[in-house]
């Protein structure tokens, strides 16, 4: 049992202060969505909304074909798990995972079905007659999906949930929400405000940003096209190196671009003919940059700070002007902080932004 | 051995150096002299004798006394509930930030700091036949008159009524911020597990604040115990004894009849029926946790 | 010379502080108060340095014994008087005043019997005061009680009593009497009292027990107890509601001490209220043909023990002469006198009421003086008479109770 | 458009439980405004019936009356000296021994605890004889110390402390240590500062009771000049007092409750969110 | 002024548990050493045995040349940054730095300049007159630095200090703490159970477990070299996959084994003569896997889970056996979940590992 969410002409006000202003979105039934953006920018009180704990200024939400934004929260066959997981203290898992089938009168069997059956799936059974004291942050969490599996929702919504848990403990719970959906197949609208979160679990990202949808599409073309300056910083990490342009030219098949103390970059992208270069940067993620010998063409890039993830190394530098610029090397690094180093770009997956930070990609699909 | 900070060193015992100095002279002291003085034949102006256990036995053997822990322990177990139910009530209908409810709260507080001279004298005023406030009323509506202090039953009641009207404040205050720190996102997960109003509260609420109705209950059994200006200034402890709180027993033996040795083990085992209340309410309430656990 | 001197009878700096003009004060307060500013103002070389108390102080002087920081003089009732003197607590006061000439005979027997105590004086006598019938005769003349000389009615037996009572409900509607009935114990046992004494009881003759067993205690109870039951009296009022109830009228006799002739009488020389010209007391009716007896108590001034120089022994005995001197001064208030040659002056007997109850200076009776413990007495006693006369006990259990606890009070001392 | 709230508040009470608490409120108020009535009568007015004071005329007599009396201010002075002492006192002593029992590690701590916990069970009656000779022994009576002296022993205090200590993180005073205080400035400059709204907490209860106490005051001030306001007013009533105004009573009780009050009402939201903010767990 | 730690011998034990177990260790003079193991391996022990917050059951600290496991915390000459800061929530900025320094009595002027200095590097000089109350989280933790800064203690130490800071601020402020690594030169000892913090901060990392250091070297050794299967699955994210062997034969150059359900593996790996093959396992990480058109030769992977992280993708996959697999690809995979994709591993980069976890890594360097 799930399905879609229709979310129409929505505006939320405090007093004269409007946290969001006329969002539209429709979920389709059994997605995944992630409202992506920073901190304030009104995530949370939309999730909120749509769960009925706080009233809607202006217009309408429907879930499959109903209009539930008149009705209570218990009604709305939704269900929640909050980043601080709410469990009941005092009550045991099962008690917890039972009380919401208990207030509407579900026969005692089915209770202990459903419990048991959720208990078996987040691989909690053991755990049933402990008290949430007595769990660890991770056991809690699945306690808290388990309390809403049990009601058998037509969406569930979740609030950060993993944002109190530790960074290891963060990954692996996260691909277990992942099968989690794949298994159950139901609607899940997930907010969060860490994008490695938001790529690795969505069917698609709402990205907000100053009260309204700043862009709504699958991670890739979130990651890959991004509509705006603000999506192109937010998502990704490290995020995208910005270098102010100088001078644009065109040429066959896009345009080269004069990078401020880096020389010319050539790019697939084609641009509008009314095209303001003033202000105007180009952006470069740093797994589109490359090092290579001194030889080669590219540009030279003085390390500050050195990041080993393992698997890569992340290049903090600047350029000759003193442009900031991250790269990207192998794993096997041998660079140090001080070097200079030549780095090429991969010019086709550059992106370029306008002053009011309005995106254009390479036409080029890689 | 190393040196850390959390090691135990005397010098760090200073601090309790002047409490404890205190608690020593004025309460321990004083407190096994009250002992010594129970086992002993001796007035206010002394003339000590050592009877033994004597002085017990008189109390003990006394129906005065008898009545007196019966009208102590009706009024506990009658005041004690009120004040957690109402102060409870009261906390949970004024758990909110609006102008209304603040106001009240001062209001039902406002109670707790005045004398308890003044409680008796207003509640006197208010109960006293005739002229009193709630003759008044019930000549209003031309009730029979009811002598609320001289009747036996009304009169524990009435001061019963003005002890609960003075002391309301505090559990009141104690579960207003108990309440203030049940996570609100408990309510919200409640909401959405479709919990009525009543569920709410008997399995959200109420669980959440067990420790505090706890110290609240201990709290007022230990206070109400020692019940004595509100009995000896309303009621005198009549008629006929039925409003005699133990306390006012211990009164009248060692101040009105100068029986200090038998008042001073009136006082002990006041001390004992205390202690024994207060640690029975810790026990129950802990075993209950283990159990739970 | 400072004199220390404790009392109870209330605080009213705030009208008679700095007032020296005793016969312009009223009241218990305005007259202590002005006497002693007297005194000074005669001797400016004693300072009277006075600490008033709570009534009836006795727990702050028993704090202050114990610590001995007793004050030099201290207002005291005869009827406490023997527990302190019998732990040797109070300074003999034969010296001190035949210092001053002031004889033993020139006190009433009543008075100085209340003060003497192993042959010797422990106490200056202050006054005298008994419960009174304060009556209101407009309500009595509503009821035909009224005799000729303006004089009301009264009962001279029970059966009178009863009687009358029955005349003047069934005429005005009201209760025969006011009597002060909740919250107070001391009124019932000066009542029993009373009626012992009217039955010449021997109940304490022993001083160290009482008797409560014969049928004169259980005839005493049994009259209480008929007077409430059988609707005599007004019920459940505490001492002031029925102070103020009888103020307005709500029922014929008050039975209340000497203390409010002063009010009542003031209030029935205004015009219309419901004691307007119609106030008149009397002591209380025998209602035992055995005895013309009625139950007094009285108001002393003690030194306790302490070390006082001879100089300061020497200021006390006139602070004493005085008080003596001026012992008319005093029963204006309605006490009534000490001093034999006040009850016989003119100015005396020219107060209002005081003729109508001057007899009381002759059937006045206390308890006997070696008694102990009287206060703790009278609220045993009072607490089980209570419980008597309100139905909460049977008489004969509520005289056994008493009797016991009285004598094991007794017995423990 | 339907607002839609489920915060706790609404979950836990509404406006039908709000309106009962607020008749409530008015039943409470009822009889102080009783009292306030009394108190603006004349009191030969009361003698004749109280219904007297749902009319005119009123009158401030009775209060002019006590203001005249030449003590009054001097007992408001030896309660506010004997209050703010106490109140001083009990703060300064709990606190160091809250420190200690929460903080720090000595000998016999656990014990000590639990004697003093045992204080807490202690009525008055069982110490105020032994108490009250101690005192003749050093001479404390009719003395403010010796006013201020006995409440110094409530257990209460310690043990509000105690638990306010132990709710302060331990890593603040650890990074005290690591900052070179010695433990008595970790206690004074660092953890005391945070104990704030306890030491409201317990400060204002130690106040009032000190205010209100009676027993004490009672039997050891027995010198006029020393009395607090509380003995002196019970002091300044007659023999049979009741009788002579029930008028001057009223005005009497307002008085003496009148700086509390005042204070209260001032302190009022302090006061409220000290209760409720530093309440015990 | 900064100095060397040395720890010898260190014990500690709490009544008959033993959390630490004979620890030595040397952290040299202007060392970025990190202590990283799962939770509750004594990690904050040791390092609060350092501070002198915790005692000590056996063993000696020096700093310098100096013993100080005998001296009060105050004397020891560190700063320590807490996890939850614990800064004096009375006390304004200026003054939470300022404490450390009045209790030692030194002038004003100079405490003046102390904290001003640090402020600026800190970029906090505008919030030196507010109170922690008013700060954000990351600006409570730079704080939080400055007043162990303003000390010059000999080292710092850090206790999780990034722990409480969300996904983004967490990385800026990993960053910032690098570079004043960088530009103060002091000693710095700092607890993480975040393996990207240890990897990206430490110039070398203490791996601790079951109360003793399993591994003490650069990230690069420990990423590439770890000691044991426990080092080689704690450390890198996503862990290294480990796949049973069923069979191993000694080739030229090193060995080739054969792995349950996977067919041949050739590796770069020299073993031991006595080496038992029974319960070893091959440890392949993802980075060294490669997806390759379905002709080329290479293992089977039926993908279960797909994380996108933007410039890279993980599949998390089944082999035919049913053993687990987790493989990389590039950012813009098109793989989906549920597809059986062909893998080439780079068997030079393989580790074997014993039945009880001992590492054998390939003897080529790479
Ligand atoms: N009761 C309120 N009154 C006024 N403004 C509010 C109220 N509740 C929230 N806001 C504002 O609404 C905005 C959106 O808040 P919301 O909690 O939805 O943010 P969020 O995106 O979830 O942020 P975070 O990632 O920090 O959780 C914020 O700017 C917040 O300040
Ligand atoms: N007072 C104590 N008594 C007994 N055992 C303790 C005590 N304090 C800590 N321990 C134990 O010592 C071990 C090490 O604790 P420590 O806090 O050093 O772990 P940690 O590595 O810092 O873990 P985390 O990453 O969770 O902070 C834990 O197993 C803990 O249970
Ligand atoms: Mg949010
Ligand atoms: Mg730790």
């Amino acid at each position: 049992m799930s399905a879609s969410i229709s979310i129409k002409n929505i505006t939320k006000r405090y007093d004269s202060v409007t946290v969001l202003d006329d969002i539209n979105l429709h979920i389709e039934d059994g997605e995944f969505v992630v409202f992506l953006g920073p901190s304030g920018c009104g995530k949370s009180t939309l999730l909120r909304m749509i769960a009925g704990l706080e009233s809607i200024t202006e217009g309408v939400i429907e879930i499959g074909d109903q209009r539930i934004d008149t009705l209570p929260p218990g009604q709305r066959g939704v269900a929640m798990v909050f980043q601080s997981y709410a469990l009941y203290p005092h009550m045991t898992t099962r008690q917890n995972m039972a009380f919401g089938l208990e207030n509407v009168k579900v026969a005692q069997e089915e209770i202990d079905r459903r419990v048991n059956d959720a208990a078996k799936i987040l691989e909690i059974d053991h755990l049933l007659d402990r008290k949430p004291g007595r769990l660890s942050g991770g056991q809690r969490q699945r306690v808290a999906i388990g309390r809403a599996i049990v009601k058998e929702p037509k969406a569930f919504l979740f609030d950060e949930p993993l944002s109190n848990l530790d960074a290891a403990l963060r990954g692996r719970t996260r691909l277990e929400l992942a099968q989690l959906h794949q298994r159950l197949g139901s609607t899940m609208v997930f907010v969060t405000h860490d994008q490695v979160e938001a790529m690795t679990l969505a069917d698609r990202i709402v990205i907000m940003h100053n009260q309204k949808i700043e862009q709504i599409g699958t991670p890739m073309e979130i990651y890959q096209h991004p509509v705006s300056r603000f999506v192109a910083e937010f998502v990704g990490s490290p995020p995208m190196s910005m270098l102010p342009i100088n001078q644009i030219e065109n040429t066959a098949g896009g345009v080269t671009v004069e990078v401020s103390g880096a020389g010319k970059v050539v790019t697939a992208i084609t641009l509008p003919q009314e095209f303001n270069a003033k202000d105007a940067v180009i952006g470069i993620r740093a797994e589109d940059t490359r090092v290579v010998s001194a030889q080669e063409n590219g540009l030279d890039l003085t390390i500050k700070v050195i990041e080993r993830l393992g698997d890569r190394t992340l290049l903090y530098g600047t350029l000759v002007d003193g442009t900031e610029l991250i790269a990207e090397d192998s794993g096997r690094s041998k660079v140090k902080a001080g070097d200079t180093v030549r780095v090429s770009i991969s010019s086709h997956a550059a992106h370029i932004f306008d002053a009011d930070g309005l995106a254009h990609h390479s036409q080029m699909e890689v | 051995m190393a040196e850390s900070y959390r090691r135990s060193r005397w010098t760090n015992g200073l601090f309790v150096v002047p409490y404890l100095s205190v608690f020593v002279t004025l309460l321990v002291f004083p407190l096994a002299w009250g002992i010594w003085l129970s086992l002993n034949k001796v007035d206010l102006f002394g003339g000590e004798r050592f009877i033994g256990l004597k002085n017990y036995a008189r109390v003990l053997s006394d129906p005065v006394f008898g009545q007196a822990v019966k009208n102590t322990v009706i009024f506990v177990g009658v005041s004690v509930p009120t004040l957690v139910v109402l102060g409870l009530f009261l906390a949970l209908a004024l758990n909110k930030t609006t102008k209304g409810s603040s106001f009240l709260r001062g209001l039902f507080f406002a109670s707790s700091i005045l004398s308890v001279t003044i409680v008796t004298l207003i509640w006197r005023i208010v109960f006293i036949p005739s002229d009193g406030l709630i003759a008044l009323i019930f000549e209003f509506f031309g009730w029979q008159p009811i002598g609320f202090l001289s009747t036996k039953g009304w009169a524990l009641f009435s001061v019963g009524v003005a002890t609960v009207w003075w002391c309301i404040g505090l559990p009141m205050m104690l579960f207003l911020a108990a309440l203030q720190q049940i996570p609100k996102d408990l309510y919200e997960a409640a909401a959405l597990d479709n919990a009525s109003r009543w569920r709410v509260l008997t399995r959200i609420t109420l669980p959440s604040i067990k420790s505090t109705i706890m110290l609240v209950a201990v709290i007022q059994v230990v206070m109400q115990f020692q019940l004595f200006g509100q009995a000896q200034l309303m009621t005198n402890g009549g008629p006929a004894g039925s409003s005699r709180p133990i306390v006012m027993y211990i009164y009248e033996v060692g101040f009105l009849r100068w029986d200090i040795g038998m008042g001073a083990a009136a006082s002990q085992v006041l001390f004992l029926i205390i202690l024994c209340a207060a640690m029975l309410q810790y026990w129950i309430s802990t075993r209950k946790e283990e159990v739970d656990a | 010379t400072t004199i220390e001197l404790q009392r109870f009878f209330g605080a009213c700096d705030a009208e008679y502080g700095k007032m020296t003009d005793v016969s312009a004060a009223v009241g218990e307060c305005g007259i202590i108060t002005t006497l002693v500013n007297k005194f000074e103002a005669d001797n400016p070389d004693i300072d009277v340095k006075v600490t008033t108390v709570e009534w009836p102080g006795y727990d702050q002087l028993n704090a202050q014994l114990a610590s001995r920081s007793a004050p030099d003089v201290v207002s005291i009732h005869y009827s406490a008087m023997s527990d302190y003197q019998s732990r040797g607590l109070l300074v003999p006061l034969d010296k001190l005043l035949k210092d001053q000439g002031i004889k033993t005979t020139d006190f009433t027997d009543a008075a100085i019997s209340s003060v003497t105590k192993e042959d010797k004086i422990y106490a200056l006598p202050f006054d005298n005061w008994t419960m009174l019938f304060h009556v209101n005769n407009n309500l009595m003349k509503q009821a035909g009680l009224m005799q000729a000389d303006g004089r009301p009615l009264l009962p001279t037996s029970r059966d009178e009593f009863f009687a009358q009572g029955k005349q003047f409900q069934e005429a005005t509607g009201k209760p025969y009497l006011i009597q002060v009935l909740a919250n107070e114990t001391s009124t019932y046992a000066r009542f029993f009292y009373t009626l012992m004494m009217q039955q010449d009881s021997k109940f304490f003759d022993d001083p160290s027990h009482i008797d409560l067993s014969g049928e004169d205690a259980k005839a005493a109870l049994t009259l209480m107890k008929d007077i409430t039951s059988k609707g005599f009296s007004a019920k459940d009022l505490d001492y002031p509601a029925a102070v103020s109830a009888f103020a307005n009228g709500d029922g014929g006799i008050a039975v209340n001490g000497t203390w409010l002739i002063g009010s009542y009488d003031a209030q029935s020389k205004e015009a219309n209220n419901v004691l307007s010209d119609g106030y008149r007391v009397f002591p209380s009716p025998q209602f035992f043909p055995q005895k013309n007896a009625t139950y007094a108590d009285g108001h002393g001034w003690v030194v306790p023990r302490g070390d006082r120089s001879n100089e300061k022994m020497a200021a006390i005995g006139k602070l004493f002469k005085f008080f003596y001197d001026n012992n008319y001064q005093w029963a204006r208030t309605g006490h009534l006198p000490t001093v034999k040659k006040v009850i016989a002056s003119d100015a005396f007997t020219s107060l209002p009421h005081r003729s109508d109850i001057a007899e009381i200076a002759q059937t006045g009776q206390a308890l006997p003086g070696e008694v102990l413990r009287q206060f703790a007495i009278q609220d045993i006693l009072g607490e089980e008479l209570g419980s008597a006369v309100n139905g909460n006990k049977s008489i004969d259990e509520a005289l056994e109770t008493a009797q016991y606890r009285i004598n094991d009070l007794l017995e423990n001392i | 458009m339907k607002a839609l709230n489920y915060s706790p508040e609404h979950l836990t009470s509404n406006r039908r439980l709000f309106w009962i608490a607020a008749v409530l409120g008015v039943i409470m108020m009822t009889p102080v405004a009783w009292i306030i009535g009394l108190s603006l009568k004349d009191n030969a007015e009361l003698l004749r019936g109280t219904e007297a004071v749902f009319s005119m005329p009123y009158t401030l007599v009775n209060y002019a009356n006590i203001l005249k009396s030449s003590s009054v201010f001097s007992w408001f002075m030896n309660s506010m000296i004997v209050a703010i002492g106490q109140t001083v006192g009990v703060l300064l002593l709990s606190s160091l021994a809250g420190y200690a029992f929460a903080r720090l590690e000595f000998p016999f701590r656990k014990t000590l605890f639990i004697i003093v916990l045992f204080g807490l069970a202690v009525p008055e009656q069982a110490v105020i004889i032994a108490r009250h000779q101690m005192f003749n022994w050093f001479d404390l009576h009719n003395t403010h110390i010796g006013l201020i002296l006995p409440n110094l022993s409530s257990a209460f205090g310690v043990f509000l402390m105690t638990q306010f200590f132990r709710a302060i993180p331990k890593e603040i005073d650890e990074a005290a240590m690591l900052d070179n205080a010695s433990t008595f400035r970790i206690f004074w400059k660092v953890l005391l500062p945070l104990t704030l709204p306890a030491q409201a907490t317990l400060g204002i209860f130690t106040f009032l009771q000190a205010w209100n106490d009676y027993w004490w005051p009672l039997i050891s001030a027995t010198k006029s000049d020393m009395y607090t306001l509380t003995i002196g007013i019970a002091s300044s009533q007659t023999n049979f007092a009741q009788s002579e105004g029930l008028g001057f009573l009223g005005a009497q009780a307002v008085f003496a409750s009148l700086p509390v009050v005042i204070v209260y009402i001032f302190f009022q939201r302090h006061i409220v969110t000290a209760v409720s903010g530093g309440a015990v767990k």
